[in-house]
């Protein structure tokens, strides 16, 4: 098995009394695709939050290759080559799409000792990649949603990154997206870049990932291949539970 | 903000944001009529003292000059970084009894002391806003006015007094231009300050320029438009805010210094008078923060109205009394029908009365 | 020396409640509307002056002023926000500074054309009257609590009762708290937004009347006094947090020792200074102020 | 669009230029047959608008009366004379501004000076700047006259002096005094007055048991009252304003802080003083350099306080402050001069300012080489009838002090 490049020691996330992520244990290898899986509220984006340190983490170590980096200043982890996508889009909205992208070749991993024109077309390179190629001029805010969404993707993928935090990429695309969209991943994936990603849309997961980690009101409930995983029992009640709860609740509605 | 790249073409899409077409009007380096039209302006300020200009009208184009690089200072921290810097007047302050001290205590030559003014002004700004810029919105607008308030009575407190002479201020050697005398010393003076002004603008115009083109300029607006996303991209968002903070604190000082200078005393109640953070403020946003321009053309125009309310009798009525809550009525205006600044009218294809509404429209409950 | 701390403590439970009446209307404003309001103090100086007015044209006694000029900045407060701000109040924070700093140069304006620049100053008879506590028999010295001080302490703490009753029982109060929360999901269960917004900044500015009429009586003042008192609102409000009435009052209660004790120590020209540097470290330490996060 | 740019920059260098032209033209060119035109820059709106009025008709009043009479007699000839004022808000920067307007566009022949600490500073420095004399009758500070400049010549007497005149008239009533408390505000003129008292109090033997400052427009100065009051002073000093003179009593009456006497810079020598607080203003001294009580004798158009203090009434229905007399005397050193010079010329005229001696309704016109007026303040009273009376120098008092003061619910 190649490389641990991201191992996670018991990590919690408390916030006030509640316990948003739980001792969460997790090793990825480099080139994986894991999935991580669970019901609204089970921790996967405060997960993620944590190890990029976006926001404090309560107790527990991060480790990327090997090396301690829990609650390490953001931009550094960025720096080392941890980029992430954000569920709610973040687009600098009064840029360019060109712009956005630049940014992120500029102070990424790569942009070390980049000149402003160096990362302007590497930022290019990569806007034709996802496939925003013919829009780059245009303001971010113009961008359809999943334009925004490939635009976030541009932006991450601009930093070089070795592992790379997809949160929810998927969510609210069409079917025809979400097809262009796991694409695009499988092809990122190619190219070399561990994915740790956070989806709803089972199908992309199972499209995708090589492995599945669920979570569970902050816990770590199965992991495994996505087969191993969708037959867990835990995992069905987790789900069908909520499936009831959402029923009942549009009921009422 | 597009001003970023240098090649952008400056095509038509859809529903363009103003400040955006503005920008890549001013940032285009192609764009000709751009550079003519700076050429142009640039060298009617050149030759304007030598118009046999009164000394009057002199002075009021230098006070111009000043507050446009005060407004494009301000723009640094509160245009492009899009945090509301209230407290600059500080910097202002400082640059000025940096430089004041240096010349009388210390002899220095005018230029120098200036120069050290700025930066004493620029090290206060890191020292003081490596905590302040913690903080986002209207805490830090809070914070910054308090800074400058705090400064201020620091200033003329009698524990400073050794230094800073406590309230009763210091006076500057006087301006006598070697071998003149008279009206041909005066008029050499009020050419000597417009030009040092003018050169200021030109400094701030180019850092400005620069900067939009530098991975700081990139960083600070990543910063306003989303500083998580920002931080994530693996910006150090903390030295980017220093820095931006750092550069408006620079420039602010030169204008102190150069006030200092040119008024030959300076008292703490004068150049830590809030009305200057403000008269920056608004010029900014008049013509258009975040902007390499804009907040320049807005000092003048700024400037001109209220000089024109003070000194003229429009219609032959005499503002008198009235003169500055006309000025008080004008900024209201502005902010209520135009809060983008002048650069709104670039921003959009064709002008009309529409537009007003519109930002009215925009921003009401 | 006992007597000194004493009058010291005295002095700044006084000065509290006055302080407290102070921040109350440019606190709420400041939490339901999400506004700085810079004219804050140029209301307070209306309020001073309805009261001269008063005095000086009728002899009114000043403290029966107080609902008159409660009620003028109301209804002044209302039309503003109705006609003006409410334009703007969607627009970045800072156009609504400016906004309101461009109203305030035009009421100190008009204000220094109606009642011209003197220093006024309102003195009624019993003005320094007071009843003296620890009276020392020999030297009959004493810890002075003058009664329009006292009286100023109580009418304010009534005030800020009242606003909390209003603020928690009744049916504005509620759909101003609600707004003040979450402009949408009110204006979902029915509050109209732009009404609200001026009920809240014309009570803002009632307030700010109220505490202007209690310092006619006990501080000269001039249409430039209000500057100094939006600032103490600031400090007050942050100490305190932003969004609760008792909040401001540990605020105003903070910012009055503070004062006070500076003020007997060789640092008392610099107690402006002090209270920044308190504010500054508050807003670090503790965003959300000393009493935070509780809401209107 | 790129037309808007160039357009804008245009717009913006058009718009300054023409604010400078816009003004009115000058009231008087210099090439009128013999009228000499006086220019000034005085705050009618802004923080010291009230000053600044009081200012502006002293200069009118003058005016008129000095024309109905002939005006000004230059060599053989009779000349009007002629004022063009404008308002500088109470800020610096416009007043610097105005005085060059005045200068360079208005033609003015010679310059008057503004009220105000922070406009009489960078007036003079533009008066100087082209070489026209200024005569001010509203800047004390010494800075302003410290700074070699040969152009500047002001009829208030320094700030270090003001509260000299008080002590002296305490001791003569009170050998025994000895505590004095001083209360400074912190601002440029105070801290003079306050620089000037103190050696002098320690050179008559006195003991400073208490000096503090307080920020400038502070609102609250109970704390600085209880700890003077701890040290229970025999008489209490303000170098102050009048809005803080008046907050230094009313808090002093709340707490209780009692003493013989109380004198204050600036407050008590103007009639708001009185109005504003009643009853607790009697017993009260302040220092002002003219009151209309003063028996000067004076070779001018109106020879005593009173007779100008009248017609002043009876013009604009009030009675003057010191701020109107100043402002005349300003004239009236002018006039002096012009007349021994028999010229209007800067050069001329500023010789015979240097060399005036004259006695006026304002008292001895005499200014020290730097340029400020050499004048004993006056010390006066608000009496217990709510007059305020001049009770020092002797040789000009009318009334004799009262002394020492009642404890204040005593009043």
């Amino acid at each position: 098995m190649s490389e641990v490049i991201l191992a996670t020691v018991s990590v919690s996330k408390h916030f006030g009394g509640l316990a948003a992520v739980d001792r969460v244990d997790m090793t990825l290898h480099r080139g994986e695709v894991l999935g991580v899986i669970g019901p609204n509220g089970a921790g996967k984006t405060t997960f993620v939050n944590v190890i990029t340190n976006l926001l404090p983490i309560t107790s527990g170590q991060v480790y990327y290759k090997g090396k301690e980096i829990t609650s390490w200043p953001a931009h550094l982890i960025a720096r080392l080559g941890v980029a992430r996508t954000f569920q709610v889009v973040k687009p600098f909205k009064r840029m360019t799409v060109r712009e956005n992208a630049t940014v992120g070749a500029m102070y990424g991993a790569g942009g070390r000792g980049r000149s402003a024109a160096q990362a302007i077309r590497k930022a290019e390179e990569v806007l034709e990649f996802v496939g925003l190629g013919d829009q780059m001029d245009k303001q971010a805010d113009q961008l359809t949603l999943a334009g925004l969404k490939r635009l976030e993707l541009a932006k991450a993928l601009a930093m070089e990154p070795e592992l790379l935090c997809l949160d929810e990429v998927m969510a609210g695309l069409n079917l025809r997206e979400t097809e262009a969209a796991m694409d695009l991943v499988r092809e990122i994936n190619r190219r070399g870049v561990t994915l740790l990603i956070i989806e709803h849309v089972m199908k992309a997961i199972v499209g995708v990932c090589q492995r599945v980690m669920v979570l569970h009101y902050g816990q770590k409930l199965a992991e495994g291949t996505p087969q191993e995983v969708l037959n867990h029992p835990l995992v069905i009640e987790a789900y069908l539970g909520q499936k009831f709860a959402r029923r009942q609740a549009m009921g009422k509605a | 903000m597009s001003n970023l790249k240098p090649e952008t073409p400056n095509l038509q899409s859809k529903k363009p944001m103003p400040v955006t077409r503005w920008d890549r009007l001013l940032g285009t380096r192609r764009n000709a009529v751009y550079l003519g039209a700076c050429a142009v302006v640039l060298v009617v300020l050149l030759i304007l003292p030598h118009m046999s200009l009164s000394g009057f009208v002199l002075t009021s184009l230098t006070t111009a000059l000043l507050l446009a690089v005060r407004a494009q200072a301000w723009n640094f921290i509160g245009g492009y970084t899009g945090y509301a810097a209230f407290g600059n007047v500080a910097f202002y302050g400082l640059g000025a009894y940096g430089t004041a001290i240096l010349m009388t205590k210390l002899h220095w030559p005018f230029f120098l002391a200036m120069l050290v003014g700025g930066l004493v002004a620029t090290v206060y700004a890191v020292i003081v806003g490596l905590p302040v810029l913690r903080m986002r919105g209207q805490y830090f607008a809070i914070a910054t006015l308090g800074v400058a308030e705090a400064t201020r009575e620091l200033v003329s407190s009698p524990q400073l007094s050794r230094l800073t002479a406590g309230p009763t201020g210091i006076n500057l050697p006087f301006f006598r231009p070697a071998g003149l005398s008279g009206a041909a010393a005066a008029e050499a003076g009020s050419i000597f300050f417009y030009y040092v002004a003018m050169g200021l603008v030109v400094l701030v115009v180019l850092a400005t320029w620069w900067l939009t083109r530098s991975k700081l300029g990139y960083s600070l607006v990543a910063i306003r438009e989303d500083e998580d996303a920002a931080k994530m991209l693996g910006i150090n968002t903390t030295w980017a805010k220093v820095a931006a903070f750092a550069l408006s604190a620079f420039f602010t000082g030169l204008v102190g210094g150069h006030y200092a200078y040119w008024r030959t005393f300076i008292l703490p109640e004068e150049v830590f008078n809030v009305r200057y953070t403000l008269e920056g403020i608004l010029s900014a946003v008049l013509g258009g923060p975040g902007t390499i321009l804009g907040p320049v053309v807005g000092g003048g125009i700024y400037d001109a109205v209220s000089t024109f309310l003070t000194f003229s009798k429009p219609f032959g009525i005499d503002l008198g009394q009235f003169h500055v809550t006309i000025l008080g009525v004008f900024i209201v205006m502005v902010i209520v029908f135009l809060p983008r600044g002048v650069a709104d009218f670039f921003g959009r294809r064709k002008l009309s009365w529409g537009m007003f509404l519109e930002n009215v429209r925009q921003n009401r409950v | 020396m006992g007597i000194l701390i004493g009058q010291s403590l005295v002095n700044a439970v006084l000065l509290s409640g006055m302080l407290a009446l102070v921040a109350l209307g440019f606190s709420i404003v400041w939490g339901v509307l999400k506004i700085i309001n810079l004219a804050h103090g140029s209301f307070i100086m209306l309020g001073a002056y309805v009261t001269f007015t008063l005095f000086s044209l009728y002899h009114v006694d000043p403290f029966l002023t107080i609902p008159v000029s409660m009620l003028a900045l109301f209804l002044l407060g209302y039309l503003i926000q109705t006609y003006i701000v409410n334009w703007v109040i969607r627009a970045p924070l800072l156009v609504t500074f400016l906004l309101t700093f461009g109203l305030d140069i035009i009421l100190i304006n008009l204000a220094l054309f109606v009642w011209q620049g003197d220093v006024r100053s309102v003195s009624p008879a019993y003005a320094g009257t007071g009843l003296t506590l620890f009276r020392d028999p020999v030297t009959s010295q004493g810890v002075q609590v003058p009664y329009v001080r006292l009286a100023a302490f109580a009418i304010s703490l009534v005030l800020a009762g009242l606003l909390y009753l209003f603020m928690s029982y009744t049916k504005l109060g509620r759909a101003i708290q609600a707004t003040g929360q979450d402009k949408d999901a009110a204006q979902l269960t029915g509050v109209r937004v732009a009404p609200t917004y001026a009920l809240t900044f014309a009570i803002g500015a009632a307030l700010a009347g109220a505490a202007g009429s209690l310092i006619s009586v006990m501080q000269p003042f001039d249409p430039n006094m209000g500057g100094g008192y939006r600032l103490r609102a600031f400090i007050i409000v942050v100490l305190g947090g932003l969004g609760s009435i008792p909040g401001v009052i540990l605020g105003s209660v903070l910012f009055a020792l503070v004062d006070v004790l500076v003020g007997i120590s060789p640092l008392a020209p610099l107690k402006d200074g002090v209270a920044f540097a308190m504010l500054v470290l508050v807003l670090i330490f503790r965003p959300t102020g000393i009493a935070g996060k509780a809401f209107y | 669009m790129k037309l808007h740019l160039s357009a804008l920059f245009c717009l913006l260098v058009v718009m300054s230029l023409a604010a400078g032209c816009m003004a009115p033209a000058p009231a008087a060119a210099p090439s009128k047959p013999c009228t000499i035109t006086f220019g000034a820059a005085v705050s009618l709106t802004g923080a010291t608008a009230k000053e600044g009025e009081y200012v502006k008709n002293g200069y009118n009043m003058f005016i008129e009366d000095t024309n109905k009479q002939g005006g000004f007699k230059v060599g053989k000839q009779q000349c009007t004379i002629s004022v063009k004022i404008y308002d500088d808000e109470s800020n610096a920067d416009t007043s610097a501004k105005l005085i060059e307007k005045l200068v360079t566009e208005d033609k003015v022949n010679l310059l008057l000076g503004p009220y105000g600490t922070g406009p009489v500073f960078s007036a003079s420095a533009i008066a100087e700047k082209y070489d026209v004399p200024m005569v001010e009758p509203g800047g004390a500070g010494i800075k302003i006259f410290t700074r070699g400049f040969k152009n500047v010549w002001g009829t208030l007497p320094a700030a270090g002096t003001y509260l000299k005149s008080a002590v002296d008239m305490i001791l003569a009533k009170d050998p025994s005094a000895k505590n004095v408390a001083l209360f400074i505000e912190n601002d440029s003129f105070s801290q003079e007055v306050a620089d000037g008292i103190t050696p002098y109090l320690k050179e008559k033997g006195l003991n400073l048991v208490y000096s503090e400052q307080y920020p400038k427009g502070t609102k609250d100065v109970s704390s600085l009252v209880t700890a003077a009051k701890a040290k229970n002073p025999d008489f209490v000093l303000g170098a102050s304003h009048l809005a803080d003179a008046e907050l230094v009593v009313k808090q002093a009456k709340d707490i209780g802080l009692n003493a013989k006497a109380w004198a204050f810079s600036v407050g008590p020598s103007t009639p708001e003083f009185g109005t504003a607080l009643g009853k607790d203003s009697t017993y009260i001294l302040g220092v002002t350099p003219w009151t209309p009580a003063m028996k000067f004798q004076g070779q001018d158009i109106y020879g005593t306080p009173l007779k100008f203090s009248e017609a002043f009434k009876a013009k604009y229905g009030y009675e003057p402050s010191y701020h109107s007399a100043s402002a005349v005397a300003t004239f009236i050193a002018f006039q002096k001069a012009i007349e021994a010079a028999g010229s209007v010329e800067p050069k001329a005229v500023r010789e015979q300012l240097g060399k005036l001696d004259v006695p006026t309704f304002y008292g001895q016109l005499k200014f020290a080489p730097e340029g400020i007026i050499v004048k004993p303040m006056g010390v006066v009273q608000w009496d217990t009838d709510g007059k305020m009376v001049s009770v020092w120098p002797k040789d000009i008092a009318e009334k004799d002090p009262l002394y020492p003061a009642p404890p204040w619910d005593k009043r």
